[in-house]
């Protein structure tokens, strides 16, 4: 059991992440939360990648003759590429999100959810 | 040169969209032209394929490898009979729109219009992209580019589409997250992104919880951004809040490449068998659909405002299609592909003419169609078409992929799916013929009839760049019908394995 | 990986997320995030992601925890209204609980964590480790990688950043119209909100210079040690930022203004796809820099895949970093670009 | 002998393509209906050219697009085809003539999309007739739901909007919810669907799946106006006259039966119909029909709503005579096709030259109208004869096959069906003529001088109640063309 724990803790992690993320982005009311909920759904999901690609005993990605040229020295770059592409998304996405929640408070005066529906009755 | 069609359908649109920005400091006026001949370069590079595609043997695709890096190694793009269609589909919608949209740009967003070109061809270049690469992960960042380019379309328009974009954006990114968790998944049991080499190893993990919460989420998070009911809520503001132009490319376009990427992943990289053998829940996706297809249409009768009915019936026209693709009969399957060529330009005909409409009358409330017949008659008749087509009357292809999806049900014994259909169709029909009255009769209760005031409604249609494309569309609405047979044979029949 | 290091930071991880997503001080729960972000970073730097790490230590813990504190600035901080919805609150803890309980019961199926034979470590990636250094004379893969294999989907992402940039451009200048802003920002230079923090001024000034160095060493060195465009591009929105923060708005703007932030954003993509484009008329596929020998015969394939490779990461850079800017600029002025933080 | 042609098309292009010239020369009125006429004469001409070779014993046949991998639109012209084909077009160019003297008459408006529509209501009959499988014949039986839709709603008010609802929900309604899928699962079950003597289903299928088609087919095709899926049809009665003429005797409802009858000839074929009880349920259903629409045209007033029962009661004829399912009992349902469209024309066109004359609607109102419009009533005296049956008239002739038709299978209580309604008939038309001829007129109901209707109006009811005499004499055209459907001597 505690084996199976500490081999799987990070998994459990990314799960309990994503949980959350995905909580806040239905539950929470508040537009900023909304995005929090947002960016901690998106790191749930790099952390899995990443805990993917991690060997033990094993050095960053670059090969160097010191470590040899077998790939099992090196951490894995293919899931680090991809969430480096996931990270920019995440933030591109966040920024034209918070751009919104700016326009929407300009405009409607609130950034509560419930609020702003009140407003268009 | 003749090799690289392939890329070349991305890159038209890509570099011009992303020079506009530049050269719209110099000269705003070249922007549209400027777009327009981008897109007939990437029609004529699609053409190009499609005419080697169909020199070769109908199972076979051509690959294209970026970066000369072979498949696996680098990023694929593929073209099969079954993307060249899809294909097809999307460079003609936005190329229409294209030429339709100039006067509605112009006049809904003014000073923004270049940047609004931008997004436009930067939102077709990641449909295209996403139709046509043959990477699961590429497909996720043209996803991401798709998705916020129409957040940006989307949230340029009027009264509360700000708030609608957010929601959408909340959606969306949970639609796109739900996809990459799903793919990851898949990685983490196979360790490689490529959708034919996935096709390959699967087969030796159908019985591993990992791949199948991978599928499960993969179609989830499809379902999210096709706005597959209940998960929908987002597109009926979304779309109907839209800038005119935007809304004529979204709800076309965007649902329909996520219901192919849907079916590309369960033919193409998971195979028939897992799909509908290894797992068996058909039969409750069917039930969920024909529901979505009843609640759509009934959503739809309740709507006053024209864009909004429009929007629902897209979501049941969602349904179409994802219960035509689960019923697991290989004639519902083609129907469903068959459908998502056809709804494409379906959906395209109702909102262009919904465009001109509100261009002219300047609202799309539905009591404001009053004697439109008369003011209007080439729009009105090309809505018509649009609408028989929804409504499944031949020889339009709404009808023909009715027929296909309702042999489907029939032989996979889902009654429910074919009256599902038909109610769908019958409530279809009223909404059309709703439309068809007030736009006929003038005067909602007048008791008599008031002739002078329908003689003195004036002919009064839109230019002449408005109605040609709508015109055209309506057209291939019943071309597309009457040569159902064709691309039946040579499109859909060989990517449906028989089962 | 030290596992039991591992674990407190993951914890650690999971109580900022969850503080982050309850005080109900909005401020306070953004700041929280940042610490949550630069934790994460840590943790994926105990996996050997140092890249990764890098980007999100930049974009996570910096600049994305400034264009929160920009929004919450400008909207309001605290959570003044609140219904207690029960049912949307029970509705989506079901679906969050089913969810959860799907994910966990796969996590039985994954290769053992740290696994160095697992299918993810051993199919393509592989491949990456052991012919990088053979096909492209790149010792850091992740770099090889990122703009060579898989160059294209680093070319759309930073068509994301572009498109990210020019949908927020787009939005605000629909609410202000652009002749306002023109005036505003640009003649009207007024003095009054100017920043009164001798020392921060003293201090930015100091450091910009540094880590715009710092962030070119970056961005030319990724080849051979963590970093690349993404990182470098970051870094040198952040001295901007930071100078913008220091100084005033319009002082940056002055330097830097908005039409040249928009250009440069498209030619930055612009020099990634036309790298690309070069490659397809010389006869090569698109992004196959091994054509570019072609036009200096000088370099062999190998090198001239190098040399691009070089190319593509300035372009890279010069996009993430008008972006940043760009978001960070019309995020903390609320789109009047008049005075900032 | 099969033939192939492009003749059925040409005769569908021809009233289709009338359409062009007629919106181009809208403004000039006389100009306009010249070409509606140069049309009906080509398309007669055509068919008649179509009607040598069918009557030799050939059917001409033309492909025009596959459009499913088993199924294209397909153009089949045989004898029954043929018969529907010559009647509507013959009477289109009386209906058009007494279109003109109607219409000008009363100065209606939208002259223009009168005659557009009509035409295009032609087209969709030809291709009716002329369609050689299931499919075509849907396509073009939608086409002509939709094309005469603005003719029933020509008036434009509250009524023509409630009629003209009324109108698209029956007929579209049963379209799609019933024939569609009905059509459908037809494919799926046998893989066909073209028309063929001996039907298209095999023994392999399951009665119980054979008889929920056949309900599906026969309310599908509302048109036909078999109960309860009728009441459309008097509803529609709030379009101007001619159109009600063209909905009862031309096109619209001789197209409803009309495919009923192809579906239970050549889907089902004459032998399963016989040998099993799904002839009996085509009877039973066409019975009941017949008698109440029968009763219920009794206690109308209005002339033209009685028309419309009298019509769904002579269409449940027709639906009942290939029920019977005998040859000579289809050989009159085929005929009274034909005869009850001239004997029914005849009757509208009686009341609609009476409306135009005099403004009266109600029989109540028609006393001693005999002997102001003598001309008129004459004809809807013998148009009546020919509904009833009677001899002198053409619809004699289709009444005595299909009675003989229901003595050769022994399914005697049909014709007692047969008898009641013939009674039944007599009961609502004869008081009509009695109160035409030999009342005394009230003065106040007729103050002013009234004469016959203009000549274009009054013309087209002598001419069409002089074929119905003419046709008991010399009925070999259509009964020719029966006789070779369905293989009689």
């Amino acid at each position: 059991m505690f084996e199976y724990l500490i081999t799987n803790y990070n998994y459990m992690v990314v799960v309990f992440l994503m949980m959350m993320g995905l909580w806040a982005m239905i539950a929470k009311k508040n537009l900023v939360k909304k995005c929090i909920g947002l960016v901690i759904f998106q790191t749930g999901i790099i952390l899995f990648y990443i805990s993917m690609g991690a060997k033990n005993n094993s050095t960053i990605p670059i090969i160097d003759p010191k470590y040899g040229e077998a790939a099992i020295n090196y951490a894995n770059p293919l899931t680090q590429i991809l969430m480096l592409t996931a990270i920019v998304v995440g933030v591109a996405t966040l920024g034209v999100g918070l751009m919104l929640v700016q326009r929407i408070y300009k405009e409607y005066g609130s950034i509560n959810e419930d609020r702003i529906l009140e407003k268009f009755k | 040169m003749a090799d690289q069609f392939l890329v070349l359908i991305v890159l038209f649109p890509l570099f011009v969209g992303l020079l506009i920005p530049i050269i719209a400091y110099f000269n705003k006026s070249v922007v549209w032209p400027l777009a327009i001949l981008s897109l007939i370069g990437s029609f004529w590079a699609v053409f190009n394929t499609a005419t080697q595609l169909l020199k070769l043997d109908p199972s076979s695709s051509i690959s294209y490898y970026l970066g000369n890096w072979m498949a696996p190694f680098g990023i694929e793009y593929v073209v099969d009979r079954f993307n060249i269609m899809v294909l097809f589909a999307i460079i003609c919608v936005s190329l229409l729109t294209t030429i339709f949209a100039k006067q509605v740009i112009e006049k809904e967003l003014g000073d923004n219009a270049a940047n609004f070109y931008s997004l436009f061809l930067l939102f077709i270049t990641g449909l295209l992209g996403i139709t046509i690469t043959g990477d699961a992960f590429n497909l996720y960042v043209l996803l991401e580019i798709a998705s916020l380019t129409s957040y940006g379309l989307i949230a340029l328009g009027r009264g509360r589409a700000l708030v609608a974009t957010f929601n959408y954006l909340i959606m969306g990114s949970m639609g796109a997250c739900f996809y990459l968790l799903g793919v990851g998944y898949l990685f983490i049991k196979t360790g490689t992104l490529n959708m034919d080499q996935l096709y390959d190893v699967l087969p030796l993990l159908f019985d591993s919880k990992a791949v199948l919460v991978g599928f499960v989420f993969i179609i989830l998070g499809m379902w999210v951004k096709m706005a597959f009911f209940p998960l929908h809520s987002w597109l009926p503001n979304a779309y109907s809040l839209a800038p005119t132009a935007a809304a004529c490319l979204m709800a076309p376009l965007m649902t329909k490449v996520s219901v192919y990427v849907m079916i590309r992943f369960m033919l193409n990289v998971f195979s028939t068998e897992y799909v509908y053998s290894v797992l068996t829940i058909n039969n409750i996706i069917v039930i969920m659909s024909s529901i979505a297809i009843i609640a759509g249409s009934i959503y739809a009768l309740s709507q006053k405002n024209l864009k909004k009915m429009l929007t629902f019936i897209i979501v049941a026209e969602i349904g179409y299609m994802v219960g035509g693709v689960w019923t697991g009969h290989v004639d519902g399957i083609r129907g469903a592909i068959y459908h998502i060529t056809a709804d494409a330009f379906m959906t395209l005909c109702l909102f262009m003419a919904v465009g001109c409409i509100v261009y002219r009358v300047g609202n799309d409330k539905l009591e404001s169609l009053k004697g439109i017949f008369k003011k209007m008659p080439i729009t009105m008749i090309c809505f018509l078409v649009g609408g028989f087509s929804v409504i499944g009357i031949p020889p339009t292809c709404g009808f023909f992929s009715k027929w296909y999806l309702i042999s489907g049900a029939f032989n996979s014994g889902a009654w429910y799916f074919i009256i599902a259909l038909i109610i769908s169709s019958l409530i279809n029909a009223v909404l059309f013929f709703r439309i068809i009255e007030i736009g006929f009769f003038g005067a909602m209760s007048n008791e008599k009839p008031d002739y002078k005031s329908l003689q003195s409604i004036k002919f009064n249609e839109v230019p002449i760049n408005m109605w040609l494309p709508l015109v055209i569309v309506s057209m291939i609405l019943i071309i597309l019908g009457i040569y159902t047979n064709e691309i039946m044979t040579n499109f859909i029949l060989n990517i449906v394995p028989m089962m | 990986m030290i596992w039991q290091f591992d674990i407190l930071l993951l914890t650690l991880v999971v109580v900022c997320g969850f503080v982050s997503l309850w005080i109900k001080d909005l401020m306070g729960a953004v700041i929280v995030f940042g610490a949550y972000s630069f934790l994460m970073c840590l943790v994926w730097t105990g996996m050997g992601a140092v890249d990764v790490a890098f980007t999100e230590a930049a974009v996570g813990a910096g600049v994305s925890t400034i264009f929160f504190i920009a929004t919450v600035f400008h909207t309001s901080r605290t959570i003044r209204y609140n219904k207690w919805d029960l049912s949307t609150k029970f509705f989506s803890s079901i679906i969050c609980i089913l969810m959860g309980f799907f994910l966990m019961v796969a996590i039985g199926d994954f290769p053992a964590w740290g696994d160095a034979l697992s299918p993810v470590n051993n199919n393509v990636a592989k491949y990456y480790l052991e012919n990088s250094m053979e096909e492209t004379k790149v010792p850091n893969v992740v770099t090889s990688v990122l703009a060579d294999y898989r160059a294209f989907d680093t070319m759309f992402e930073t068509g994301v950043v572009f498109v990210a940039s020019l949908v927020i451009f787009t939005l605000l200048l629909q609410s202000d119209g652009r002749k306002k802003l023109m005036k505003s920002a640009f003649q009207k230079v007024s003095f009054l909100n100017v920043s009164e923090s001798l020392i921060i001024r003293k201090a930015c000034g100091l450091m910009v210079p540094f880590m715009q160095l710092f962030a070119l060493y970056v961005v030319v060195h990724g080849h051979y040690s963590p970093g690349g465009g993404f990182q470098g591009g970051v870094i040198l929105g952040a001295s901007l930022i930071l100078l913008s923060m220091a100084y005033d708005i319009k002082k940056v703007f002055a330097r830097f203004h908005m039409k040249f932030m928009i250009k440069s954003l498209a030619v930055g993509v612009l020099i990634f796809a036309g790298i690309g484009l070069i490659c397809l008329i010389l006869g090569g596929n698109f992004l196959d820099y091994s054509a570019l020998s072609k036009l200096f015969p000088s370099m062999g394939s190998i090198k001239s895949r190098y040399n691009a490779m070089l190319w593509v990461e300035v372009g890279v850079a010069l996009t993430v970093m008008s972006g940043m800017f760009a978001i960070y600029t019309s995020l903390s002025s609320n789109g009047k670009f008049e005075e900032g933080l | 002998m099969t033939i192939v042609s492009n003749l059925p098309i040409y005769a569908m292009l021809v009233s289709f393509l009338t359409i062009f010239p007629i919106i181009i020369f809208g403004k000039n009125q006389n100009v306009r209906e010249v070409f509606t006429f140069i049309a009906a004469f080509t398309k007669l001409y055509i068919l008649f050219n179509l009607a040598k070779f069918v009557l030799d014993g050939n059917v001409v046949v033309c492909k025009l697009i596959q459009v499913l991998s088993f199924i294209s639109i397909d153009f089949k012209v045989d004898g029954f085809g043929m018969l529907l084909a010559i009647v509507a077009s013959s009477l289109w160019i009386v209906t058009s003539l007494y279109s003109i003297g109607y219409m000008r008459s009363l100065k209606e408006h939208a002259q223009t999309r009168y005659f557009c529509c009509f035409a295009l209501a032609l087209s969709a009959t030809m291709g009716v007739a002329f369609s050689a499988n299931l499919l075509t014949m849907y396509l073009f039986y939608e086409l002509l739901s939709l094309s005469t839709y603005p003719l029933v709603t020509h008036n434009q008010d509250q009524d023509a909007r409630t009629g003209g609802r009324k109108y698209l929900t029956y007929l579209l309604g049963t379209s799609i919810g019933l024939v569609l899928p009905a059509m459908i699962i037809t494919y799926n079950l046998t893989g066909t669907l073209s028309f063929n003597e001996m039907g298209i289903f095999g023994n392999s299928i399951q009665i119980g799946t054979l008889t929920i088609l056949l309900i599906m087919y026969l309310f599908g095709f509302a048109k036909a106006g078999l109960l309860p899926f009728h009441s459309w049809l008097p509803g529609a009665m709030v379009a101007p006259t001619p159109v009600s003429s063209l909905l009862h005797a031309v096109a619209v409802v001789k197209v409803g039966v009309f495919c009923i009858v192809r579906i239970l000839t050549q889907i089902f074929g004459i032998n399963l119909l016989s040998s099993t009880h799904l002839g009996t349920i085509v009877c039973v259903i066409a019975g009941l029909t017949v008698l109440v629409s029968s009763l219920v045209a009794i206690s109308q007033d209005n002339l033209k709503r009685l028309l419309a029962f009298s019509t769904i009661g002579q269409l449940g004829y027709i639906v009942l005579a290939a029920g019977v399912a005998s040859k000579l009992s289809v050989t009159g349902s085929m005929l009274h096709i034909s005869m009850h469209a001239f004997g029914k024309i005849t009757l509208f066109f009686c009341a609609g030259a009476i409306y135009v004359a005099t403004g009266k609607k109600y029989i109540s109102q028609m006393v001693g109208i005999g002997r102001r419009m003598p001309f008129t009533m004459v004809a809807f005296f013998i148009g009546s004869l020919s509904i009833i049956g009677l001899p002198l008239a053409g619809g004699f002739l289709s009444k005595w096959y299909m009675v003989l038709g229901t003595l050769d299978v022994g399914k005697s209580w049909v014709m007692v069906i047969y008898l009641i309604s013939s009674f039944l008939n007599v009961a609502y038309f004869f008081p009509i003529i009695y109160k035409a001829f030999f009342c005394t007129d009230n003065e106040s109901l007729f103050p002013n001088e009234i004469k016959e209707a203009p000549l274009a109006a009054l013309l087209p009811p002598l001419v069409t109640a002089s074929i119905t005499v003419a046709l008991f004499i010399f009925p070999d055209i259509f009964l020719n063309l029966a006789k070779i459907v369905v293989g009689v001597n």
